[in-house]
């Protein structure tokens, strides 16, 4: 592999980090300081565009930011699987920027000015995460995003927003302190190094008994409480009390698909497959979130408060990526990547949705929308785009993914996990389609009908474009699978 | 046994001195009597010093004529550094103490405690 | 004890005589117990005792604050200075050998003497201090 | 045997020391105390020792603490302790003890001449110190010569118990503003 | 001439000099006092620096005193770990000094200036004095010089309990000394000498004595009270609690760290570390009770109200895993427990100058009246947040590397225990920073905008640069870490390899 050295991801990590002092400074104009945030969104959006050719030319870009410590660098790496995440991160940033700006002053929110800038460090952390060469780094990035994140969720400041956020740190922090630090230092301690390396980092693997690594690798499931999956999920339902950009940007991608992106990471490229079929444990991790994926669904369907509802319909996505990753076989990895993307095009829609009718109604509960369709009939579409598209309906992007998420458990010979799929796919439709019926076919609440508009156009064209991807998606899978054919080329090749 | 106590009388006596003084400062509630029992405790380390300088036919180590043997001089003058840093402790403590009086009126610890609890919590006084 | 008239008059005759001891310990310690130490001490007990005889204030007229503060720091600074001084002669520090006095052996006598003067003077001032810090009443 | 009967009495006054309740005579035991170790430290031929503590401990120290008991009361006025906290003393003061005589077990005996520390560094000093340093006096030169520094240490000890007595109690002048 | 042969007793003995000079100085004009301390300290670093990178390149030095060969005179002997631990306290006393001049003028009455900073130097020249010494006796009277000046240091607070906190620290603290000069006795009895070189040498002989043993358990008694481990910390929350905000700031930096210098050092260079692992299980003992004070200290400092209590029993944590580190035995957690030293003392002593700033404005040392801090005070409240992050162990800052250091030694000498009570004390230090930054933050009013409504407190220069200087370096030697880790490497590797010593 062709590796090339240049600064692009440190900028790309640093410009909206650097954006951070011109919205603060230009805090008493809030147009000036709305200009600076999606400056750097496209800004950061063009410099990830620019890594394109070089990584799907099938090179590498590396850049050495210090030596942290004796044998332990800072360094990022741009590979085929973190500049996908990064390009889908950067892109929907600068939509969900826009988004923000109608949000926040359709809604009139205080401190703004806070909310901009812990918005711009989140981006530039997952960006870091991303491009993380090694494991030290990626924990960094990892710890940091918990910590940006934190002043978003509680920005309400009130004690729901205070319980929320609290309990959002309690799982997220203590989590990778008790178990993803301890796995990190166990496998730098056997491995000697901390570098990602397609295919696993523990080579030889002679003498150590298997079960200690499937110690670690259940430390390392344990401590990315990020992606989501049981028993360690509850944080997200409670990180709903966030203002819904952030539900939507952070909540639908940034920080749970960090979470699931640092599982990928660990599953291809410090344990490698091999490892992992050897310890048996992909078999293990598979079972463990098919049962998220199954339980959440139920609970999504029990929900009234809408973005509950889509947070459950979160976790069980997120594990449909573990899913597809624990699996260790070809379509089934290829799936897991790409069903990062589609998911997060999806269900941000789907959030932004969420927030259009708050900003529109101030409701919160699916019982309340009754009839509103014929109100905003621009958003119900989104909507209902997204909604299909996550059942797996084509032509919908989702479908892609369900179709190699099911090739990849018949691939592996795990059939009970392709019925899960089936299954599952089931339950999303159940707890989707009643709010497209109560949107639709219910008349609409009394008195109701001279306050329903749409929602600021800030808001409506971001929702428009996430939707429109996720059809595109559908028709052009090659902007996928040019990504995810070079990993697994890379993982299985002979 | 009775040779182990007849060999060592005077270290198992510097203990006993010793534990008399420390019970003193861990027992007593009175501040003087603590500074009392400090001292007390010092100087009974200071003995135990100065009872491993002696020697059987020893003299003061000052050099005259006819000495046969003279005592170790070490530990006579690391104890006189250390009774010099002994007085000035006892000193600061009776600095602390006069303090400590014109603050509380009273130099017994459990009067102090009580006081400091009737106030708030003992939270700041400026 | 200040209106004591026996006590006053045995003090005040005791006073020289102690300050004369005093001088003698310090100046014999090389041959005979004693030194600066000892020298120091006796020499501000003589001062405890005009005190408690005659009354503080006239015994710190006798020996005024500004000038027991300096000597405190004077004493220190003797004998600090004298192991600066042997550094200047080239030697390490408080390498009395090497102070020009002839011979190594002369140089360890006279710079004994010299610290020993420092150490007499530091604590003579400093128990000094400390009495008429520690027995001064609310009112002074 | 003059010397265990000392010791003996030293135990007495110290016990005295710490159970009078009143403090003018718990103060009094103490510099009795001090000037019974001089004796002690006399017979074990200690002058220079014995000297500074007569000076010190019966003499100095004493004088500070009766100073300060001027100011304050003069009777110790605590209660006793309550429970548990009444043994825990007792029980610190017996673990400590025990160990202390345990120790004494693999001590070299009480006066002999074959112990260690007769035998390492000291003679040096015994034989040197006065063609090196021209004192007789074998303690003034190991405490101003060979062990200088320790010495300068101890003054500076001094100098800080003058200096934090004054930081402590000293008032502002009133001749200053 | 040359002077730079004399540095080891210079950088000593330099400082000490101005103790004296420092009043009389004040006689004059007080305010120069501040620039002679300054100087004083100054002086002192700067010798150590040039020490340090003399250790480091051509191994250690050793200074006879009065040119008195070592077992006969006193001997300075310097390597890679005293050199390392003496930059760190010069450094911060340097730092404190700095930082702390605007709080010495508000928090102590001016005419007692020249004598705090003449006390003050004091402090600073006994802990010098005691991490550069190679003679045991030397070490308990610059004990004594430290510990009396502390003493003083803390009193001279307005608070009306200082005194009474201050003397227990007195009362306690000279137990501590006693019982080690009493243990050196001991030593000395049995051995003839108080070299710790020599002593290292004809203490081998000796291995399973009942002498020797008490020794060491007096002497490891008396210092682990002078570092305040559980549950012999008790004189610590006080005296930090009611010290002026600068005191408490300069005593939980170094002070605590010199206790555990002279720990590692005696136990490495003086006892032989099988000698305690064969006999008694000192080191599973030391562990028990490190875990036991870092658990403990956490777990106590989440009840606390007050802030600067809050601190103080962080520090009782804190410096458990100094001593956990000592009594792992191996490379990697001494590494990672020198380093705590330095990072520990940059962190607490940023913490306690800023809560000292913080207290002196809004006048109470409650948590919950640290509302609305964040607008209030910006810089202020980010320095603690950085101090706190730090200290919590999140990456990017130095508390994060030397707990990194630490961990990976627990795991290479498989104590499993060890990693969990690092990882939970790290929970436990999330929680009462985070609630701490929490109130700083999120409580107290805010209009729509979020800009500050309240008036803003003030935040003098003076202050805040030396504020952020430290916050600075927290970030960049837990980014940049390599030259610590380096050091702190070497000093490991000099009292492990005991070539240097023995």
């Amino acid at each position: 592999m062709e590796i090339i050295y240049s600064a692009a991801p440190l900028y790309a990590v640093l410009v909206s980090l650097v954006a951070i002092i011109p919205i603060y400074l230009s805090r008493s104009n809030p147009n000036l300081r709305e200009s600076w945030t999606i400056l750097a969104a496209v800004a950061k959006f063009f410099i990830v565009l620019s890594m394109v050719p070089t990584v799907l030319g099938g090179k590498e870009i590396y850049f050495k930011l210090a030596t942290a410590y004796p044998g332990i660098d800072i360094a990022f790496k741009v590979d085929s699987l973190g500049l996908f995440f990064a390009l889908t991160a950067s892109f929907l940033w600068i939509l969900t920027s826009f988004y923000s700006i109608g949000y926040v002053r359709a809604l009139k929110e205080h401190a703004q000015t806070r909310y901009f800038i812990c918005f711009a460090g989140s981006l530039s952390v997952t960006m870091g995460a991303a491009f993380s060469a090694n494991l030290f780094t990626m924990y960094i990035f990892y710890e940091a995003l918990t910590l940006f994140t934190y002043p978003l969720i509680a920005h309400e400041e009130n004690e729901e927003a205070f319980r929320g956020a609290r309990i959002y740190l309690i799982y997220l922090l203590g989590t990778s302190i008790a178990f993803l630090l301890p796995a990190i230092l166990f496998t730098y301690f056997t491995a000697g190094t901390m570098d990602f390396r397609l295919g696993g980092i523990f080579g030889d693997t002679g003498g150590i008994h298997s079960l200690f690594f499937a110690v670690i690798f259940a430390f390392y499931i344990a401590g990315i409480a990020k992606a989501g999956i049981m028993p360690f999920h509850s944080w997200l339902p409670n990180a709903m009390v966030a203002p819904t950009p952030v539900s939507s940007l952070l909540h639908a991608v940034a920080v749970v698909k960090m979470g699931v992106f640092v599982v990928l990471r660990v599953i291809l490229y410090v344990f490698g497959v091999d490892l992992l079929k050897e310890i048996g444990a992909g078999a293990f991790l598979a079972a463990f979130a098919c049962v998220t994926i199954v339980v959440s669904s139920l609970i999504a369907m029990r929900q009234d408060n809408i973005k509950a509802r889509l947070a459950y319909s979160t976790i069980s996505q997120l594990s449909y990526i573990v899913v597809g990753a624990a699996l260790l076989s070809p379509s089934g990895i290829k799936a897991s990547i790409m069903h990062i993307t589609i998911h997060a095009f999806s269900k941000i829609s789907l959030f932004f949705w969420a927030g259009a009718v708050y900003v529109a109604l101030h409701k919160k509960y699916i019982s309340q929308i009754s009839g509103i369709a014929k109100k905003m009939p621009v958003s119900m579409a989104v909507f209902t785009i997204g909604a299909l598209s996550l059942i797996g309906i084509p032509p919908l992007s989702g479908f892609i993914s369900k179709y190699y998420f099911v090739t990849g458990a018949v691939e592996a010979g795990m059939l009970p996990v392709a019925v899960v799929f089936a299954v599952s796919s089931f339950l999303n439709a159940l707890y989707f389609l009643p709010i497209i019926y109560t949107a639709y076919m219910k008349p609409l609440d009394a008195g109701m009908d001279d306050k329903v508009t749409e929602a600021p156009l800030a808001m409506l064209i971001p929702m428009c474009v996430t939707a429109g991807v996720a059809v595109l998606l559908f028709f052009f899978p090659q902007v996928l699978t040019n990504f995810t054919d070079i990993i697994v080329a890379g993982l299985f090749a002979e | 046994m009775i040779d182990f106590i007849a060999a060592k009388y005077n270290y198992l006596i510097c203990v006993c001195l010793m534990m008399i003084g420390f019970y003193a400062v861990i027992a007593k509630q009175n501040l003087m009597k603590k500074i009392i029992g400090l001292s007390i405790f010092q100087t009974s380390v200071f003995l135990f010093y100065i009872s491993m300088a002696k020697v059987t036919d020893g003299t003061a180590p000052i050099v005259w004529e006819g000495a046969v043997r003279y005592d170790n001089p070490l530990p006579h003058v690391l104890i006189l550094t250390a009774i010099v840093v002994s007085v000035s402790t006892t000193a600061v403590a009776i600095a602390l103490m006069i303090n400590i009086y014109k603050a509380y009126g009273t130099i017994e610890d459990s009067k102090i405690r009580e006081i400091e609890a009737g106030e708030s919590g003992g939270s700041v006084s400026r | 004890m200040k209106n004591d008239v026996i006590l006053r008059t045995v003090a005040r005759c005791m006073v020289p005589f102690i300050l004369l001891f005093a001088f003698y310990v310090q100046a014999h310690g090389e041959i005979s117990p004693g030194g600066g130490f000892q020298a120091g001490v006796i020499f501000a007990s003589a001062f405890i005792l005009i005190a408690l005889a005659v009354g503080k204030e006239k015994a710190r007229e006798k020996f005024k604050q500004k000038i027991s503060d300096f000597t405190c720091s004077l004493g220190l600074m003797i004998y600090a200075g004298i192991g600066f001084i042997t550094i200047l002669f080239g030697g390490l520090f408080l390498e009395y050998g090497k102070l020009p006095f002839g011979s190594a052996e002369k140089g360890n006598h006279l710079g004994m003497i010299g610290i020993e003067l420092g150490v007499g003077i530091a604590v003579a001032s400093v128990m000094v201090t400390i009495f008429f810090e520690i027995a001064r009443k609310e009112d002074d | 045997m003059i010397n265990l009967m000392l010791l003996l009495f030293l135990v007495v006054i110290a016990i005295a020391a710490i159970q009078a309740k009143d403090l003018l005579n718990s103060i009094m035991y103490l510099s009795v105390y001090s000037l019974f170790m001089a004796l002690v430290w006399t017979e074990l031929n200690a002058v220079d020792v014995a000297f500074t503590e007569a000076a010190v401990g019966a003499g100095v120290s004493g004088v500070f603490m009766i100073a300060a008991l001027t100011r304050m009361n003069r009777f110790e006025s605590s209660r006793e302790r309550t429970g548990l906290g009444k043994y825990f003393p007792m029980a610190v003061v017996a673990v400590t003890a025990a160990m202390l005589f345990y120790a004494t077990v693999d001590m070299p005996a009480y006066m002999d001449p074959e112990a260690p520390i007769h035998k390492h560094v000291a003679p040096y000093y015994i034989e040197h110190s006065e063609h090196e340093t021209g004192s007789v006096n074998i303690v003034t030169s190991v405490l101003a010569s060979y062990r200088g520094f320790d010495t300068l240490g101890e003054t500076s000890v001094v100098f800080t118990a003058a200096i934090s007595v004054i930081l402590l109690l000293r008032r502002r002048d009133k001749n200053e503003k | 001439m040359n002077l730079a042969v004399n540095f080891p007793a210079l950088l000593v003995t330099v400082p000490l000099i101005f103790v004296p000079v420092i009043p009389l100085l004040g006689l004059i004009n007080r305010k120069i006092c501040w620039y002679a301390a300054v100087l004083a300290i100054t002086a002192s670093f700067a010798m150590i620096m040039t020490i340090l990178a003399k250790v480091s390149t051509e191994g250690p030095i050793s200074y006879h005193l009065g040119n008195w060969a070592p077992p006969i005179g006193i001997e300075y002997r310097i390597d890679m770990l005293n050199a390392f631990v003496l930059a760190v306290i010069s450094f911060i006393s340097l730092v404190s000094l700095l930082f702390g001049k605007e709080l010495v003028e508000k928090e102590v009455p001016e005419y007692k200036h020249p004598a705090f900073y003449s006390v003050f130097i004091l402090f600073v020249v006994g802990m010098t004095g005691m991490t550069v010494t190679g003679d045991l006796f030397n070490v308990y009277v610059f004990l004594e010089i430290t510990s009396l000046s502390g003493y003083a240091l803390i009193a001279t607070s307005k608070k009306r309990y200082a005194p009474m906190a201050s003397f227990n620290y007195l009362v306690i603290g000279t137990l501590a000394a006693t019982f080690i000069v009493l243990g050196i006795g001991y030593l000395y009895m049995v051995t003839g000498t108080l070299n710790m070189a020599d002593l290292a040498e004809r203490i081998k002989p000796l291995n399973g004595s009942s002498v020797v043993l008490t020794a060491y358990a007096l002497i490891l008694m008396g210092i682990l009270i002078k570092m305040a481990v559980f549950p012999l910390h008790l004189w610590l929350p006080d005296a930090y609690t009611y010290s002026p905000s600068a005191v408490s700031a300069a005593m939980a930096a170094t002070s605590t760290k010199v206790g555990a210098y002279v720990l590692i050092r005696l136990m490495f260079s003086v006892f032989d570390i099988e000698y305690h692992v064969g006999s008694v299980p000192i080191t599973g003992i030391i562990i028990f009770f490190a875990s036991l004070s870092i658990v403990m200290g956490s777990v106590i400092a989440i009840a606390q109200t007050n802030i600067k209590k809050m601190l103080a029993y962080s520090s009782v944590g804190q410096i458990g895993y100094i001593l956990l580190a000592a009594a792992m035995v191996n490379a990697e957690a001494l590494t990672g427990g020198v380093m705590h030293i330095f990072s520990h003392a940059l962190m607490k002593g940023g913490l306690f100058f800023v809560v000292g700033l913080i207290v002196y404005n809004i006048g109470s040392e409650r948590i919950s009246d640290f509302a609305g801090i964040g607008r209030r005070m910006p810089f202020t409240a980010a320095a603690f947040t950085i101090f706190s992050l730090s200290i919590i162990g999140i990456p990017l800052t130095v508390g994060f590397v030397s707990k990194w250091y630490l961990v990976l030694g627990a795991i290479s000498s498989g104590h499993w225990y060890a990693i969990g009570v690092i990882l939970l004390s790290s929970l436990l230090t999330a929680i009462y920073f985070g609630k701490v930054i929490f109130v700083m933050y999120f409580k107290g009013g805010h209009d729509d905008h979020g800009h500050a409504p309240a008036a803003k407190l003030s935040e003098p220069m003076g202050m805040v640069i030396p504020m952020a200087f430290v916050a600075f370096l927290c970030i960049y030697f837990g980014i940049f870490a390599t030259f610590p880790v380096e050091l702190a490497a070497k000093a490991a590797e000099a009292v492990l390899g005991g070539v240097t010593w023995k």
